[in-house]
């Protein structure tokens, strides 16, 4: 376990092991392949967070004066789409999962690396085909496709996003498949199942939903191609066909795909958490299959965006029941992590502040889950801002708090520079009181009644005054995510070089190098410890300083 | 390749680690991060599996789809299945049977060192494919005069639900029908074709000899993938071809 | 059913602030309290399955209890009351097109007396749209090619907000209207102004036009069902199976009439899609629904249940 | 979890015994057995079991080429058993689920 410190002379990683574009563009190795994820991912990120500035600043004022009703209409499906199936679904599995999937349970690579390599390029051909629809007029249909006015009465390129969608779908199954054979095979010896680190975990739960709901999906944007191009009658009532199977389909890939970006979020925070109070999890067993559990009873409540669709009321009743019971394993991983401080020895670096605002904001957004999931409430705020307000506090405020979360975590493990735990610090709290004042309000704005994706509202100004909140918390937000980047990029070349385990964290990937070497060890390594071996690691280092001191 | 500590490679129950002393034998077949041919091989066979999970969702929902259209228009698919050709579609079930008998006679070649029935069961097998494509073909060139195939020259008038007599299918119905049937076969043709591509490389493979006793999990996980083919039509054959025959 | 809806809403935020507060103040009570000190070292706990159990359990049970109320509250406001108001909502791109059953028609705008029950038939031309009213706290959504029912009963006189919530196109957010509540006198002075006649008289005509009376005869002759109480009551078809004569019955048999054909009748009816506009086959639908209503075998609705209270809403507003 | 070891030394030619020819053949005997009967059995009215005795048989053959041919039945770990029942329970959650809707429409 000893942190080795800094070397004066730079160790050979996979960072500089080779050099040139080839050596980037058709590398094997899981960690490069993580910063190539990683650089698209931010891409796409920017570009749907320009989208969503550009709906925020159209909605500060209630009459629909800065874009034209289609424009925004685009702005609102195509901020979803970029959003949704480019950047929440891969962050956290395509980028902090690629790298540390392998380093974390001691094996050189993934189990295919080239099909890893393959799963970017489809992703990259999805973006580019998502791209070009964008640049060449975008698609008006919401990113959630509804027929019959994404097949018959929409006159934009649905068929291009959707077969963009298509491709990076496919993305996303080859890298759950990877990881699922990946942690099934390729475990060091020693690395029990009990043994996992919940990150682990975490994206073995997300794995199976990849592999087995991102098909309907597809299987779903094949049929609604074809019956825009061929009218076929599938989902067209006029033929015959029935618009709520396409809803049904649908949402059987999107609701789970909510726990796509979730999960693995879930599993950043119990390491962050269990790092930083410098103890095992609480519940260890019960964490673990809690995400399992999620992974599962998430396939069974789909129908409960569809309560006021026209599904038939039985029906309606039996969604809502199983609804509920996908809360009761979230609420057990929000307890466990709560119980895992009493008695820790807690730490506030950066990391731990996103992980403590995850907690928080995953709370409320589970907690107003709730409201969705009961039937008489959800009738009368589905559709508005109140729906809004509650996926936001899941993905942005959930999924996207881990993410950043985890990136400063193992940002000194990728870069081998460590980051500027002031600037951190600093941009988390930014982050925090943006987020709530963007969507606080529109919880609000939703039991008031206001429709999601509306452009105009000048016939009830009633509404401005919380959207001005919004908007105003909306650019703190964007503040917010501009910092890491700036200083991620800064400490890329200025930063200080990064020991091995500056956080004198548990876990295979903090034994071997910062950057580590090409393939992940120099020795194969051997667990005999149980995970979140705290007590060992501290009674061999009692007084280790973290870095922000 | 630098010799590996020998180890099981999902020690679950205990730790064997050995030494460099056992250190394998070159084996040109082994990829660098895995540990011995053991876990290459289950890592591929079970990544096959997985990828056929996924296969299974996809037709999945087609098969969602069919489901309920089917329970809804009863009749009017009848009317619609009636017309496609069960003989034809009968004898593509048998070739595809045969075609598994022989990828599953290719690998036992395979284990047993046998290059010449090895090479000759891959032949067979490519064979019944392209049999099978072409008995396709030759439904869909029916379908087509007919003006069986969803689209603007799509027609279904007149056409008498079995056991009702008097009484005509919904052409809507009915294309809602074929649009299934089509896009059901299609993606199934479509992955024989993968089928053969794969089945070319195998074939090229063992033509090299690559194959032996001791390597041959290419061709068990292609063959893994075009049982899993099989199946799909196994499934496809009863529901499209033969909806209310006995009328 | 705003007042119930209100209620659970509460509950709700009760029991999630209650749960809210617990959560943060013993994350911000553990954080400030087991802070790192030089020297005091965490302490390991493994868990507590008593624990695990307590938190698994309760949450269950309070969501099973929230479960069934709210599943009460959906599907009163899913089963419209038998004595109710007939209106038909037409939707388009980017229009509502309401009809009374006493003949008076409204662009995006609905005029309903104050307590009483009014059933809202609703089809879409195009798109899914969906009917909203927030001050009544019910929506539904609007389905081409089907009705979708929805009811609500105003217990305030007012102007209220009507919005389409299910994103539909360009001017989705211009497909706004108001819906009116007015006291039971002023309304009648309202529907006194109509000019056309009843619904119903409207189907008839329209029954007449398109040739439907020469087979739908008023006795047994007929080479179609006599459609005289028709509505409303269970029919026996031909594939052996029964079913309820409701709207989207007698819609289907219009528009595609060999999908549930009546027992002991030839399949000699041509479908009506295509012929037919939405406001026409809204016209059959109460046409053929005032034949049950009126007819000689079935009573009249109106006089059935005149005094049934039910659950009442309010307007929150 | 299963322990899902296998050491190394075991042979892979382990297969072959598991599987011998005469299995291959009688599988694919039965299989053809079974198309032919699928085909027969589709010229009689069973009312409402036409599907059923459809589906049975085709299950069954299906469940003759996993287990024989794709070699479930000999297969060394219980993972793979796993892998085909987690999917067929998917499917199941998809159709059944998809069904309660449009099965329970007409009731109110």
């Amino acid at each position: 376990m000893a942190t080795a410190p800094a070397q004066p002379v730079e160790r050979e990683n996979y960072l500089n092991a080779h050099y040139g574009i080839r050596s980037w563009l058709l590398t094997t190795d899981h960690k490069r392949i993580a910063l190539l994820y990683l650089i698209s991912i931010t891409f796409f990120f920017f570009i749907g967070g320009f989208f969503a500035l550009l709906i925020r600043l159209e909605l500060l004022t209630p009459a629909g004066d800065l874009v034209q009703a289609d424009t925004y209409n685009k702005l609102f499906t195509m901020h979803g789409q970029v959003m949704v199936f480019f950047f929440l679904i891969p962050s956290i599995p395509a980028v902090l999962g690629n790298f540390l999937v392998p380093m974390m349970i001691g094996a050189k690579d993934l189990a295919f690396p080239r099909i890893n390599l393959l799963s970017w390029y489809l992703y990259i051909i999805g973006g580019a085909m998502m791209l070009h629809c964008i640049l060449t007029g975008g698609v008006d249909t919401g990113w959630t496709f509804y027929t019959p006015f994404s097949t018959e009465f929409s006159n934009t390129k649905v068929i291009e996003a959707g077969l963009a969608i298509f491709v990076a779908g496919f993305s996303s199954i080859l890298t759950g498949l990877n990881f699922i054979v990946t942690i099934h095979r390729m475990r060091a010896p020693g690395m029990t199942w009990s043994r996992l680190p919940l990150f682990i975990w975490a994206h073995y739960a997300t794995s199976l939903i990849q592999i087995l709901g991102t098909p309907v999906i597809a299987i779903t944007l094949v049929l609604v191609v074809a019956e825009r191009a061929l009218h076929l009658g599938i989902f067209d009532p006029k033929l015959g066909g029935d618009p709520l199977l396409f809803q049904h389909l649908f949402w059987f890939y999107s609701h789970p795909a909510v726990y796509i970006m979730i999960l693995p979020s879930m599993g950043v925070v119990s390491e962050v958490i269990a790092c930083f109070a410098r103890k095992r999890i609480f519940g260890y067993t019960f964490v673990a299959l809690s995400s399992i559990t999620i992974a599962v009873f998430g396939f069974l409540v789909w129908a409960h965006h569809m309560f006021v669709a026209g599904i038939s009321v039985y029906a309606a009743l039996v969604f809502s029941l199983l609804s509920y019971s996908v809360a009761v394993p979230s609420a057990v991983k929000v307890f466990n992590w709560t119980a895992t401080l009493y008695k820790g020895s807690i730490r506030y670096d950066a990391p731990m502040l996103y992980a403590f605002g995850f907690v928080g904001l995953f709370t409320i957004g589970g907690l107003t889950g709730l409201f969705l999931a009961s039937l008489g409430v959800d009738v009368h705020v589905h559709d508005t801002y109140f729906v809004i307000a509650h996926f936001h506090y899941i993905m942005v405020g959930g999924a996207l708090m881990g993410y950043l979360g985890g990136m400063h975590f193992w940002w000194p493990k990728i870069s081998g520079k460590l980051y500027p735990e002031g600037w951190a610090r600093l941009a988390a709290l930014i982050v925090f009181v943006g987020f709530n004042l963007t969507f606080f309000p529109q919880f609000i704005l939703g039991y008031l009644g206001m429709p999601r994706r509306y452009y105009d509202y000048s016939h009830m100004p009633e509404f401005q005054i919380l959207n001005v909140f919004s908007t105003a918390g909306a650019t703190i937000l964007g503040v917010g995510y501009l910092l890491p980047m700036i200083y991620f990029l800064w400490s890329m070349r200025y930063g200080k070089p990064a020991p091995d385990n500056p956080w004198n964290a548990a876990g295979l990937e903090w034994q071997t190098a910062s950057p580590p070497p090409t393939f992940n060890f120099d020795e194969e390594p051997v667990v005999t410890w149980e995970a979140y071996n705290y007590d060992e690691i501290d009674a061999a280092h009692p007084e280790e300083v973290s870095v922000g001191g | 390749m630098r010799p590996t500590p020998r180890r099981c490679p999902l020690a679950d129950s205990q730790i064997i680690v050995e030494t460099a002393s056992h250190a394998e034998a070159y084996n040109p077949a082994l990829l660098h991060h895995f540990a011995e041919p053991q876990q290459q091989r289950d890592a591929a066979s079970l990544g096959m599996w997985i990828f056929l999970a996924t296969e299974v969702m996809f037709f999945g929902g087609l098969f969602c789809a069919y489901l309920i259209y089917r329970l809804a228009y009863f009749g009017d698919f009848a009317a619609a299945s009636t017309s496609i050709n069960a003989a034809l579609g009968g004898a593509n079930t048998a070739v595809l049977i045969c075609s598994s008998l022989t990828v599953v006679l290719a690998i036992w070649a395979a284990q047993t060192s046998r290059r010449a029935l090895m090479l000759l069961m891959l032949v067979l097998t490519m064979l019944f494919g392209c049999a099978f494509l072409g008995i396709k073909a030759k439904e869909y060139h029916d379908k087509f005069v007919e003006h069986h195939v969803p689209g603007a020259s799509f027609s279904f008038e007149h056409e008498e639900i079995p056991g009702h007599p008097g009484q005509y299918a919904n052409p809507h119905h009915a294309e809602i029908f074929f649009a299934l049937y089509f896009i059901m076969t299609g993606l199934h043709a479509l992955h024989m074709i993968v089928g053969l591509g794969v089945f070319t490389w195998l074939l090229w493979a063992a033509w090299k000899g690559r194959f032996t006793p001791d390597y041959y999990t290419p061709l068990e996980i292609g063959g893994l993938y075009w049982h899993f083919v099989d199946i799909v039509w196994i499934y496809l054959f009863p529901l499209l071809y033969l909806i209310d025959r006995h009328r | 059913m705003a007042g119930n809806v209100d209620a659970l809403y509460i509950f709700l935020l009760i029991v999630s602030g209650l749960m809210t507060l617990l959560i943060f103040t013993t994350l911000i009570y553990f954080a400030a309290r087991y802070r790192h000190r030089p020297g005091v070292p965490a302490e390991q706990i493994e868990g507590s399955n008593k624990l695990e159990i307590t938190w698994t359990v309760i949450p269950l049970f309070v969501f099973i209890a929230i479960f069934f109320w709210s599943a009460t509250i959906y599907f009163k406001s899913r089963t419209p009351p038998r004595d109710s108001t007939d209106v038909y909502v037409v939707a388009k791109q980017w229009m509502w097109k309401i009809e009374h059953a006493e003949g008076q028609r409204e662009i995006n705008e609905l005029h309903v007396p104050v307590g009483r029950d009014v059933r809202l038939i609703m089809t879409s031309q195009d798109v899914i749209h969906s009917f909203f009213v927030p001050a009544f706290r019910m929506k539904q959504d609007v389905i081409p090619g089907r009705y979708t029912i929805a009811w609500f009963r105003a217990t305030k006189p007012g102007t209220y907000h009507l919005f389409c919530s299910q994103y539909c196109g360009t001017q989705h957010s211009g497909m706004i209207g108001n819906v009116i509540v007015m006291e039971p006198a002023q309304y009648e002075a309202w529907m006194s102004g109509s000019t056309g006649g009843p619904l119903s008289a409207t189907g008839e005509k329209i029954f007449a036009e398109l040739g439907c009376s020469t087979c739908h005869r008023m006795d047994t002759q007929g080479r179609g069902p006599n459609l005289q109480g028709v509505f409303g009551h269970p029919v026996m078809l031909d594939d052996g199976r029964v079913v309820t004569a409701d709207e989207n019955y007698i819609r289907e048999c219009i528009l595609d009439p060999g999908a549930r054909r009546v027992k002991g009748f030839q399949p000699i009816m041509p479908t009506f899609q295509g012929l037919v506009s939405e406001e026409q086959v809204n016209a059959l639908v109460a046409y053929v629904k005032s034949l049950s209503n009126a007819g000689p075998n079935g009573s009249k609705t109106a006089e059935a249940a005149p005094a049934k209270s039910r659950t009442k809403g309010t307007q929150v507003e | 979890m299963t322990p899902e070891c296998e050491l190394p030394m075991s042979a892979p030619s382990d297969h072959s015994k598991s599987s011998p020819l005469t299995t291959y053949f009688a599988v694919w005997v039965a299989l053809l057995f079974g198309t032919f009967l699928t085909y027969e059995v589709a010229k009689i009215d069973l009312g409402p079991w036409n599907a059923a005795v459809a589906l049975i048989i085709a299950s069954t053959k299906a469940l003759l080429v996993a287990l024989f041919f794709m070699h479930i039945k000999g297969a060394h770990e219980r993972l793979l058993k796993l892998v085909v029942i987690t999917t067929i329970a998917f499917l199941i959650i998809l159709l059944s689920l998809s069904m309660a809707d449009y099965a329970t429409r007409l009731w109110s």
